[in-house]
Parts: structure tokens; C-alpha cells; sequence
């Protein structure tokens, strides 16, 4: 095996909050087949925090591990937190990862801040058409 | 980690020594260690050895002893014969011809000598992956002076009609390489049946050592070493000959020479007994490569939906050993060019999963893995957004 | 034709594997025969034994263990290291300096590059065979891209003064590659305190396997690898890896290591005693090479009226096992361009005779050579012609 | 060994014909260090006949073993026959000898040959001689 530390095996053969939630807060895309490795969040946001945190992963042992880690480190926390996680830190939290995975499978922060832009976005847009209703 | 039940199906990455060539190579290390190239009985009780060997691994061929070069690897016989062979007819041309589904030791070869003002022409495959050998005669042109076509591959398991394509050499006056690796001392491989003109072959693909291999160039074709240095294998390889990996590799021959019928009769029920179960248990799962002309022992398939390497190591925790073409198992992590090659596209190609199965499988093995591997698929498909889509458009469609 | 007396004096052509080194490699033929390259358990416990290996043979060097690459001879590093750091380098420029009693893969490489564009200057030696740092830094050019300076002679013993030649390298920027094949494992060989960039090496030269050896090349130094193919050693060296062969390596480097100084104590005294005695009881008889600065284990001689492989011959008769660098000897019927070097005219160096002590000889070994060896050179003296003139020519004087 | 036939060992280890001849007939020598052999020949002649052969030779095991193998060839032929003799023959009747070895070893009739036209020189200076001193 492309010698994976432990932790990134239990996070592959035991991954963390794999799944769906229908109608997300918030959903976050990264990755194409092309190049690999695909990943998809849903969040659900309850105060300004992360309350419920699903994804599904098409993609290698890292790719599934690092998006297992990330569900994981994101449960529950602010915003503003989770827009704190990198990829780095992922990839250390799981013991590191081989050099080659570093690139392409280590996108699970990125996919999960589109989730919380994608949120956001949302939102604001809300927020918008709320005034604009208000307004018009 | 490891699992009790372990099913090797990875034959075609390497097999196993078999015990009868470790007990030949033995005596080579601490009794007959002597030089080959040195003037004294060590040396000649060495070369004696060294030249029988030699002598086996050319009846696996049906040619002659002297025809034979030992090299270290498959990688360094067809770099050896194919930038060798061109570098000594370049006066003649600089054009080659290889197909799009070489092994890399062979198409990078090609790519070397097209930056030293080579024309490299690639041919392309059919979706069962066979090159045709109305392409190779289309291809080549007054200047070419190398055709480079696969016996068979290691990844689909296609067998060329290598015959047909050393026809239209021949006609044409242009020498035929064939890199043997994946084939030789699985099916036959008599190079005046062939009619090729060069063919590399690797003692590991035939339960024979690792770090040793060996190239046969019809007497009368020249081609230029790639090492400089002594005199050893008649100045076409210097170095100091690998006895005991040589001794080895002739015994492993002489082997795979006497229980040739053994590949066909034994692994092909067992492959096809993967290949019919597999498809027929896995939905959205093809199989790659040529559905007959194919390796007896050789099953490879793409799995829609979700990645070979979480399949692998999967597989592994149940005990089975596979290979794939997928992105993710490459380190430089690009879709196999075979997969590629057959219009597979790259979100397919990432499904890759190969198993090879050798002389020591049983079918125990093949039915575990048929009993295990509908389950790792399930797992990793409820994990896949892509097979998430496939489902939701499925049912959109309804 | 076999002697009952069996004394193996030819160390220097390979050496026996250590019984120690051969239970090592045991496992990785039958049990361990995975692929490194492959994701599953049984390429990971090969590949785990090969990462050990090399971080042994680094030890051995002093070096990191990922600057390791595993090849399969002396002559494969030797071409890997002097065509492939030239060629990286070739931008920068296209000249480089060798010695004149480089091996013929390291001086053939370098004839090879000058095929390409390349200069090559060769700088002499004195009549023992050392290379004068001073000469290195006038040969030295702004174009100059790579020094190539061997470290022992395998035919004439001398050890180079490295360190001081790596001063010149380091000083003039320009990179120093050393062909350490005939002393690593027998002498230290320290990277860093030899001060060199690059250096070959070869397992069955200190009681490894044959068909495995290594290049270390310092990290940040460039080189285009011989072979294409797949991404085996970090893209640095395709083609499976040789793992039985690699294990067996590391073991040997290991106990190298640890017995490093065995080799000084144990070696030296037996070569003085074979070197005193020989010249003192044969006539006419130099010492070739260094008389102090050699190798321990070195004895070499031209034995002046007759010639090396009529002495192999008869030595051979009589149990031993010896080597030669007369034209006889080698295939191309050349005297040894190593003794021309040295300014040996060729009626003498048709009477070179080397013999290579190896950790395993006894100082009976010794003795045994001492009593057989001047009988033989006097049959053969009785036959030669040109002995015939100098007893003449010296009764004359009389 | 340069797998050496049984004969040339033999002849190797056995030369026949080893030494010198005090005033011989006839005397020739080929080859020198450089390349690596040198042979010569002495001969004696008796009624158009080689009555003794005698050699030293400086060189490898196969240009030792030709030189005894010619001598003993040649030894109580007449010269017509002796210079029917060839390298090749020679090698023949050694049981063939290692491809690289013919060229440089395998001078043996070369060097009988030289010592045969040495005694026929000599011979005719001598007659010559002789009827120049009876024309004198
Ligand atoms: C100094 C030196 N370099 C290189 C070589 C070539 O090594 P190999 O025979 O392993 O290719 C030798 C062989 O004895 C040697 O002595
Ligand atoms: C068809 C083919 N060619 C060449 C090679 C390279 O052989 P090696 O790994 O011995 O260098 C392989 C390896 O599996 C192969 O399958």
C-alpha cells in the first residue's frame, strides 16, 4: 500500500459521516474524474455553526480518508473555525500523506468551504430578495 | 492487517520462484561464486552453468543460445532492443513504429529517440485492443527501420496477431520487436513461428527470479549496447553476469517450456470463471481487453463509478492481492494511456481492477474473490457521488 | 583437473556470498515475492525490505538512504552516474575529466559522450597509478561539467587521493563522481568526508550477490536516468526491482560496516607477506600499483619474460585462482590500458598477474601461492624466448 | 579457462619439443610481446627431412600448445610436407581452438615455415658459395 499511516487507514475502512442530507445548507463540489478524485459536502448550519457535516467521495484511500478527517474536524464548529481548517492541516491531523496524494486527493478543506460559501451565498441571496421583497 | 485467507492475483506484476528454481540458483551464491568472464575453474564452473542456462532460455524461444542477451529487467530489454536496434540502422532511416498500448520501458524508449531525430508513428487499437496489421503496413514508410508491437499486454491482456504483423514486416524489409514480457513462459513464444526479428522476456513473469531478464535478437540484426564497459554477453551487455538470477531464470524455462499446456488448460477455466461471475454479479462493470485472445490467467475489468485503488486496498484487507490502471495508482497520476488507448474515458479508466492469476491459484481463490469483492463495490459505490448521480438519473428516467 | 589445494585468490573479480547474506535474501524468492511497485500487503512487506536495505547501504556510505538508487552491476552505475549527470548538465557545459586508469564503463562512457559532443580530457598517472590533485585542477575548465576519478584500482590496487581531488572539484564548482566499485565494503567509504558527489558501488564486490548493485548521487545533483520506463526508484532506475538481490546488498553492507576493519587487519599482513615474498623469490618481478596506498587485500605484479594467462593456467592446476591484465587475457586481445598507463611497455605487461585477497583466504592460502607460484614461472621461463635472450644478454655481461 | 580443448591442455601442461638446438639447420621466429605471442623454431634437416624441432615460445596457453602440437606435426617430415602444414591444420588437430585465440595464438606453421625458408636461404648462400669458390 502507498504507506498510509494508520489513521488515514482507519478513516478509509471506517469513514466518518458518509452520506447525504437532503435539502444541505450548503453543498460543495471539488475534483473532476479526470483528474481523480471527485468530493461532495452537505452541511447543515444551526448558529453561526456546523451541525451536521455529510459527504461523498469519489476517489482513492486518501481521498476518502481526508474527507472522513475533515467531516470530522468540522463537527460543530463556527464558521469562521471551519474556514480555518487547510488542506494541510488535514492531511496532518491524519498523520501525513504521501508526497504524490498531497495535490489531488487533499481537497477535502476545499470542498467543505464551498459548502460554507455555497451557504453563504445563499444566504446573502436570501437576505437580498428578503430586502428587495421588503423594499419592492 | 493481514487477512488469514490470502489470494494472490497479481501474477502479472510477479509471480512467485517456484521452489525447484531456488534450489537451482542456491549452489550460486557461496559454492560456484565464481566470475563468468574469469580465467580459472570458478569462473569456468560459472560460465558452464551460465551457458546451459543460456541454452534453456533459448528452447523456451525455439532459437539459439548465442542469440540470447541477459539483462536485468523487461524494462532494460526493450530499451536495449529498441533504441538499440534503431541507434544501429539509423544510417539506413530514423522512423519507428510502435502501438499506443506499449508498456512504457517501449514507448518511452520511442519518445528518447524521437528527441534524438526519430519519427515515432503510433498505431492505434481496436476497443478489444488488437492492433491491425493493415495499420502497421499503412505506418510504415521508405525510412522506417523498427516496428515495436507488444506480444501481450499486461494490463488487458490482449495477445497481438504478432504473426500476422511480422508478415507485413518481412514484406516490408522492416525489423519487428516484440516486447514478451507479459507473455513469455505463460504462452508460446517460438520466434520462428512469430517470425519476429527481437523479443524481450523477464524470468519474474515466469516464476523465475526478479533481476534478471533476457533479450533475443535473431543472429545477423545488429544493435548497439546500452552500456559501455566490459566484454560480458559477447560486448552486447558489460557488467558482471547475474550467475545464480541467470541459472534461475534458465530453470524457471526449462519449466514454464515443459508445462506450457499447463496455462491454458488450468488458468483459462479459472479466468473465465472470474470474468463470467464477476460481470454478471457487478452491474456497470466491463471487461477490458480482447474477450479470447487474451492471457490465460489475465481478467481485468472497469468498475463504473468508484476508484481502483480503494478497491485495492480493500480487496486487501480481505486477503487478495490485485493490481490497476487507475490515476490514483500511478505515481505519476495519470489514467493508464492502454485504458485511454481503447476509448475508455477517464472517469471509467478510474475503475480500473486487473487480477492475474498464476499456476498456484485455485478455484478457492476465485470464488472468494467473487464472494468478497460484490461487497467492497457496494461499500465504495454508497460512497461515490458519481454513483449517486447514476442512481438518481436512473430513477428520473423511470 | 581440480586441485585438491583450493585457494580462491580472485576476490577482486567477485567475491563468495556470506552465508549470513544468503539466509537473508532466502525469504524474498519464495515467501516475500511481491512487487514493491504493488498495493497490497505483498508488495508492501517487499518494498519494507527494500527501503531497509537501502537505508543500510547508505550506512555503509554515510549517505541519506532516499539518495540511493539500486542498479544491477558496477558498470550499469558507473554509466548512470557519468552519462547521466553529464547530460543533465550538458547546458551548463560539455566537457569533463576521467583518469587515465578508469574502469572501460566509466572511460567508455565517457568516449560514448564525446560521441555526443562532449570533451574529454584524461589525465595521466604517475608509475604507481595516483591521479595528482594539482593535474585534476589544470584540467579543470570553465566548461567542465563533471570529474570522474575512480577510488581503488581493481588491477593495480592504488587508492586515490579522493579527498584532495574532492577540494579541486569543490573549490572550481564542478561535480566529482567516484567509481568506488573495487573498495566499498573493503575500505571506508564516507561520502562526506571523501567530499565526492556521486559514487558507484557493487554488492558482489564485498560478499553480496551478484546482479545488484547502487549509485549515490547527493541529494540536489541532477541525472537523467539510462532506462525508460516506469517510476521504479524514484523515476531514477525502471524496471522491477531485483529485491532478493537488494536484501542480500544491504545485508552485506551491513556486515561490511561492522567488519570494516577486519579487512586492514587481517588483509593487509597477507598481502605484505604474498608481495615480499613473490618479489624476493622471483626474479625480475615488480609490484604494480601503489606499494603502501592500495588496497588491503591487493597484490599485483608483471612477472617480466612471460606471459598472465599461461601463469592462470598453471596456477589454476595448481588450486588458485588468480587474475591477469596481459592482451591474452582479455577478449580484445589489449594489454591492460591501466599498466600502459603506468608506462609498463607491453613485453611486461603481457606479465601481469593480480591476485585479490578476500576475507575468507589464510595465511596457508598465502603460503601455498608462495611454494607452487615460483615453479611455475620458471617452467614457463624455460620456454620463453625472451628469457632466453636475457640470460644470454646477461651471461654476456659477465 | 577460454574453454580450452582436451588437447590443447595437454599440450599445454605437456609440451613436447621444449628448448633449443646448438647450431641449428634452420632457425625462425614470429610474432613479438606487443601483440603477445612470440614463437621460434629451430630445426635440424636430414636427407630432405625435419630430423629435430625444438621451441620456446612466449605467450598464452593456446600458443604454447600450437607451437608442441606443430613440432610434433611436423617432426620427421620432409620439408615439401612440413610447408603443407597450416595454421589451420593445426588448429584442426588441436580439437579447434577459442575463436579470439586463432588470429594471434595460432602462428605455430607460420614460425616452422620461417625456420624451414631459413635453412633453404642458408642452404643455396652455401651452394653459392661453394661454386662461387670453385668459379673463384
Ligand atoms: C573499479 C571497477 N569499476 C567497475 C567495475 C565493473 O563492475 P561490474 O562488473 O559490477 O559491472 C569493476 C569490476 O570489477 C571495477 O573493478
Ligand atoms: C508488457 C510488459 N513490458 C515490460 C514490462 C517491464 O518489465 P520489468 O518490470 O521487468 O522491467 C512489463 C512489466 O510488467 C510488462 O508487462
Amino acid at each position: 500500500m502507498p504507506t498510509y499511516s494508520e489513521k488515514v487507514m482507519d478513516h478509509f475502512m471506517k469513514p466518518r459521516n458518509v452520506g447525504e442530507i437532503e435539502n444541505p445548507d450548503g453543498m460543495g463540489e471539488v475534483g473532476n474524474p479526470v483528474c481523480g478524485d471527485m468530493m461532495t459536502f452537505y452541511i447543515k448550519v444551526k448558529d453561526n455553526r456546523l451541525a451536521d457535516i455529510k459527504f461523498k467521495t469519489f476517489g482513492c484511500g486518501a481521498a476518502i480518508a481526508v474527507s472522513s478527517m475533515v467531516s470530522e474536524m468540522a463537527q460543530g464548529k463556527t464558521l469562521e473555525e471551519a474556514m480555518a481548517i487547510t488542506n494541510d492541516s488535514v492531511a496532518a491531523e491524519l498523520g501525513g500523506l504521501p508526497k504524490n496524494k498531497m495535490h489531488c486527493s487533499n481537497l477535502g478543506a476545499d470542498a467543505l468551504h464551498n459548502a460554507i460559501e455555497d451557504y453563504k451565498s445563499k444566504k446573502d441571496s436570501l437576505k437580498k430578495e428578503t430586502s428587495d421583497a421588503k423594499r419592492g | 492487517m493481514a487477512a488469514t485467507n490470502k489470494v494472490y492475483l497479481d501474477n502479472g506484476a510477479t509471480t512467485r520462484v517456484l521452489p525447484e528454481v531456488l534450489e537451482a540458483m542456491l549452489p550460486y551464491f557461496g559454492e560456484v561464486y565464481g566470475n563468468p568472464s574469469s580465467l580459472h575453474d570458478w569462473g569456468e564452473e560459472a560460465k558452464d552453468a551460465m551457458e546451459e542456462s543460456r541454452g534453456k532460455v533459448a528452447e523456451l524461444l525455439n532459437a539459439n543460445a548465442e542469440e540470447i542477451v541477459f539483462t536485468s529487467t523487461g524494462t532494460e530489454s526493450n530499451n536495449l532492443a529498441v533504441k538499440g536496434i534503431a541507434s544501429a540502422y539509423k544510417d539506413k532511416g530514423k522512423h519507428i513504429v510502435i502501438s499506443a498500448i506499449e508498456h512504457f520501458s517501449v514507448m518511452h524508449s520511442a519518445r528518447t529517440l524521437s528527441k534524438e531525430g526519430f519519427t515515432v508513428t503510433t498505431v492505434p487499437v481496436d476497443k478489444d485492443g488488437l492492433v491491425d496489421p493493415d495499420a502497421i503496413a499503412g505506418a510504415i514508410q521508405k525510412d522506417t527501420v523498427l516496428v515495436s508491437i507488444m506480444h501481450a499486454n499486461g494490463e488487458i491482456g490482449t495477445i497481438q496477431p504478432l504473426k500476422e504483423i511480422a508478415a507485413v514486416t518481412k514484406k516490408a524489409g522492416v525489423l519487428l520487436h516484440t516486447d514478451a514480457v507479459a507473455s513469455a513462459g505463460n504462452i508460446p513464444t517460438d520466434v520462428k513461428d512469430l517470425g519476429v526479428d527481437a523479443l524481450s522476456l523477464a524470468s519474474n513473469q515466469f516464476y523465475g527470479p526478479k533481476g534478471v531478464a533476457a533479450l533475443w535478437v535473431r543472429k545477423g540484426v545488429r544493435f548497439l549496447p546500452l552500456f559501455d564497459g566490459g566484454i560480458q554477453e559477447g560486448g552486447r551487455r558489460a557488467g558482471t553476469d547475474n550467475v545464480p538470477g541467470i541459472v534461475g531464470m534458465g530453470k524457471a524455462a526449462e519449466i514454464a517450456k515443459k508445462d506450457m499446456s499447463l496455462n491454458g488448460e488450468r488458468l483459462i477455466p479459472l479466468r473465465d470463471r472470474l470474468i463470467n461471475g464477476l460481470t454478471a454479479k457487478i452491474e456497470r462493470t466491463i471487461l477490458t481487453g480482447h474477450p479470447t485472445r487474451r492471457l490465460p490467467g489475465h481478467a481485468s475489468f472497469c468498475v463504473e463509478f468508484i476508484e481502483g485503488e480503494a478497491m485495492l486496498m480493500m480487496l486487501n484487507m480481505h486477503g487478495v492481492a490485485a493490481s490497476s490502471g487507475s490515476a490514483c495508482t500511478s505515481k505519476a497520476l495519470k489514467a493508464s494511456h492502454v485504458l485511454l488507448a481503447l476509448g475508455i474515458d477517464h472517469a471509467l479508466a478510474q475503475g480500473s481492477l486487473v487480477f492475474t492469476i498464476g499456476l498456484e491459484n485455485t478455484i478457492e481463490d476465485i470464488d472468494h474473490v467473487l464472494e468478497v469483492f460484490p461487497a467492497v463495490v457496494d461499500r465504495l459505490r454508497q460512497m461515490s457521488p458519481l454513483y449517486d448521480k447514476y442512481l438518481k438519473a436512473r430513477q428520473g428516467v423511470k
